[in-house]
């Protein structure tokens, strides 16, 4: 059980039964988008206020597996404060961590690093990162994609 | 018949240690089907229905031969039994080959309970000739009975396509009897097997069905192959539905004519290899007999389902269930957390929408976990699994 | 490369003392293939796309691979290949997915030198949509050139689908140079490569056509497998050909969306076990190298073609061919009763129409035997054919 | 070559190279019957002429191999003359000799005897009776075929 425990720590049930910044606020300034799993019915939405090249808000909504919706969950309190550049380095490297790639090791991932066990699952990856592809997107598309 | 040794035939169960409850998703495939095939590779090796020489001709024989043993599994003619890529292949066809007969305002009749596979081609042939898709009203435990079936059949429905056994349910459904009522208004039946041949007795002849259609890759055969059933007069008024080398008589220029069926629907190099290997997945179940694989499974499903029935903090989908396998819940457990603890111990089996969305809309559950059982499977193995859910609860569920 | 060793991964051409010269019919499986496949039923048979367990999560990573693996032989995207039954499950995937786009009077190009596959399916939708089918001359020696091409190009062209190598003649057509004019002009181009894959570099970006296919059959993998390449913004636009479980993203009563590219030309339970076995074909070719196979086939043809002119009584239909194949017949003896005798020597060759009945025609025969030539033979083997030709002449023409 | 040299004995080269009644008659009271196999190429036509319940005529014509157009021409001899029952008889005995099954070894199949030898070349089967299945369709139609 321990690689299983790797996986499901306390951070991650903690974020999965406590989610923060969940509803998506219907205000048109925060870009959104959200993104399915159909295989397995992962659903995530993330919406993002940028201003002045800063993150200064993010919230989070949907359904899914605990390892989706507390990756968004953590997300949402990693990034916020963060400048776009900044909040892209550190979701390319959690990206990394979870697919078992080398990364930035100095980074401050904070509850995010919690998610280390999941490279371990090979069929889980896709949990932990869709918010993380959400997130990308919301700050990196031109257009407001709803 | 001993089962305990057969499976010595599935290397896998011992190999990885698994324990593999994923039978209705595909099925694991057994010693002599995978030996038929590398047969054919290594000595045979030849196309069919083209060549003079002795390989190719003995390469057709067998061909055949296979294609007779496939179709008296289902008490068809050999002329009925048309390959294709796999079950959902066929449904394709015969949606393509029923586009035709089809106008606007024509009614056809579906579930909530189907497959994809035997949903959206029917949604996509109703937008395209205006037709309008009927849904038999599920009774309230998910079921399809002639009944509600007789209440939604009207004059103007022309297609019938339903499942024989759910792939998520596993209820059965009155095939006959809607046959026997959709044939009187001369709607054409169409029922996907996908999950009854591989479990219980098939005989299209008793049903009456104008087709009917399996995969190999879940009875047993090899992937890559599926069989469309159509009655011989069906099929034989159908135009094909692929064009090309084999299926053609003559062909000029200007001009072509087509081979009687099946061949009129098979053009191109059959899958040689898979179907003699599906004939030999045909004799292996006939061996075991078809009662004896009916009553195993279903024996499995009781005994897991009163165990899970008794254990607290799991839902049940389909506790009446006549088949062989159970699709659950554990309260509160996203089936995909369960499934990795399940699957950390060794347990396959499926969480999911089991491509039956709208069917996890009317349970109104997003995926559901699915346990299915086959003749592999030991009452050990379901003693086990039982447990590992129990263990899967714990783990999420204490404090 | 030593190819006589490789002789030994072929059981077939020891067990039964057979000289195998139809390979442009169906090639001989290497035993690594045969053994790819075995390991995948024996140590994985799990589905793919839909599980979340291990097994299942490996079956879809070795799935994904081996699209990538025979996507880079072609030098294409993996998400422009698309698995299919077979080259002629392809042709007419990609013929159903163009029918929206023709119109009345719209042209589509084809040639007397196709295979039925890349020739019916044309004349069916020429039929359905009241376009014109319009040939490419052929020259005397029935090539397609570049220049007769263009005299049947014209701004209605819509559709040009044409052989790459011919399974006749094994002319290489000038596919880049009439891919290049006929985009001029905006039409569509289908190369048809289920003999050119085999034998020949095929690289889709420097041919530059919007769709091209192919079969595993031919190419040292297994029965029950082909590729439709298309183009990235040709899948991305095309609607899907195929409605059920996988290709669909969302699936509501009444709407329902697809997945991208190529999993939303793939409905169903692929064809999983064959995938990976091609892959290996893939790379057991890729190991030979494609300029020695080519090289090697070549040879053999040049070799017997230089014998066979020598002999009296033969006439050879494509004496200057570039390909690995050689059309001919013995003057007064019908193929079939030639390929009897050299049958019963051993010699698996083909006497038919090879599904080009239009090429009988335009070569006036009812006819031909062919010899077809690969990796695995050899000089020795074509001597014994040429002997084995005289025997056959002889053997009906003396008086 | 032995079992070659039964397949192709002189009786069928004979035929093969001095046809019998060859041509088709373009006489309305004969009954034809049209029969290819397009996988091979074979093509024969039978024409019959029955009166009061007696074959009168037989005419053949076609292209293909040697076994298919010698059979043609042994059949269009060997059954003019009998009974249309007698004629079926011989027929349905001739193909239970080609698939080398038991055949009434009384009849008198003349030079159609040297066709046994096919029955160890299973893929040229279908040569050696095709001409015979297009017979047997000229007399037991109710209807003229062309
Ligand atoms: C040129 C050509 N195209 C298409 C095909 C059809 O391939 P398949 O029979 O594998 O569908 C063949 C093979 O017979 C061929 O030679
Ligand atoms: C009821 C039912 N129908 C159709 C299918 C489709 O079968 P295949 O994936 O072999 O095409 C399946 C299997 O997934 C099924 O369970």
């Amino acid at each position: 059980m321990r690689k299983l425990d790797n996986l499901y720590r306390q951070i991650i049930m903690d974020h999965y039964k406590n989610p923060r910044n969940k509803g998506i606020p219907d205000d048109d300034r925060y870009r959104k988008e959200h993104i399915r799993n159909p295989s397995c019915g992962d659903d995530v939405t993330i919406a993002t206020l940028v201003e002045e090249g800063t993150v200064k808000d993010i919230r989070q909504d949907g359904t899914g597996c605990s390892i989706c919706c507390a990756s968004a969950s953590v997300l949402s309190e990693l990034l916020e404060g963060k400048t776009v550049a900044d909040a892209l380095r550190v979701s390319e490297n959690y990206v990394d961590m979870i697919m078992g790639k080398p990364f930035d090791e100095a980074i401050a991932f904070e509850d995010a690093l919690a998610f280390e066990g999941v490279k371990d699952f090979p069929a889980r990856l896709k949990c932990a990162t869709i918010a993380w592809k959400a997130f990308d997107a919301t700050v990196k598309d031109g257009e407001n994609d709803e | 018949m001993d089962l305990s040794r057969l499976r010595d035939d599935f290397p896998l169960l011992k190999r990885k240690h698994i324990r593999y409850f994923d039978t209705a998703a595909t099925s694991l495939t057994p010693r002599p089907v995978v030996a038929r095939m590398k047969d054919y590779y290594e000595n045979l090796s030849a196309n069919v229905h083209r060549g003079v020489y002795t390989l190719s001709h003995e390469a057709t024989e067998q061909y055949e031969a296979a294609r007779a043993t496939i179709a008296r599994f289902i008490n068809a003619f050999p002329e009925e039994c048309v390959f294709t890529r796999g079950a959902s292949g066929a449904l394709n066809m015969v949606a393509l080959g029923l586009a035709e007969k089809i106008a606007e305002g024509d009614e056809i009749v579906v579930s909530e309970l189907e497959h994809h596979s035997n949903f959206l081609p029917w949604l996509h042939l109703a937008k395209k000739r205006r037709a309008k898709l009927v849904f038999v009203p599920l009774t309230d435990e998910g079921r399809i009975t002639t009944e509600n079936f007789a209440s939604v059949l009207t004059e103007r429905t022309k297609i019938v396509a339903l499942t024989h056994v759910s792939n998520v349910l596993g209820y059965t459904t009155p095939v006959e009897e809607i046959t026997r009522l959709a044939r009187e208004k001369e709607a054409y039946v169409v029922i996907d097997a996908a999950q009854s041949v591989p479990h219980i007795p098939v005989d299209v002849k008793r049903i009456g069905c104008d087709f009917l259609v399996f995969s190999s890759h879940k009875a047993l055969g090899p992937t890559g192959l599926g069989v469309l059933y159509g009655k011989k007069e069906r099929l034989e008024e159908m135009d094909p539905i692929e064009y090309g080398g084999d299926m053609v008589d003559l062909a000029e220029k200007d001009h072509a004519t087509w081979q009687d069926p099946p061949i009129k629907f098979e053009t191109g190099t059959p899958p040689i290899a898979e179907v003699l290997g599906f004939a030999e997945a045909v004799r292996y179940m006939e061996r075991i007999g078809r009662a004896e694989i009916k009553r195993h499974g279903e024996n499995l499903r009781a005994h897991t389902m009163e165990k899970l029935r008794a254990m607290e903090g799991v839902t049940i989908h389909n506790e009446s269930t006549e088949g062989s396998l159970i699709s659950f819940n554990i309260d509160g457990v996203h089936p995909h957390d369960a499934v990795t603890i399940l699957d950390s111990e060794g347990f396959a089996l499926r969480a999911g929408h089991h491509c039956a969305q709208p069917l996890m809309a009317w349970l109104s559950v997003p995926a559901t976990l699915r346990a299915s059982f086959y003749i592999y499977n030991t009452i050990s193995e379901c003693d086990g699994l039982v447990e590992a859910v129990g263990r899967a609860r714990d783990y999420f569920l204490s404090p």
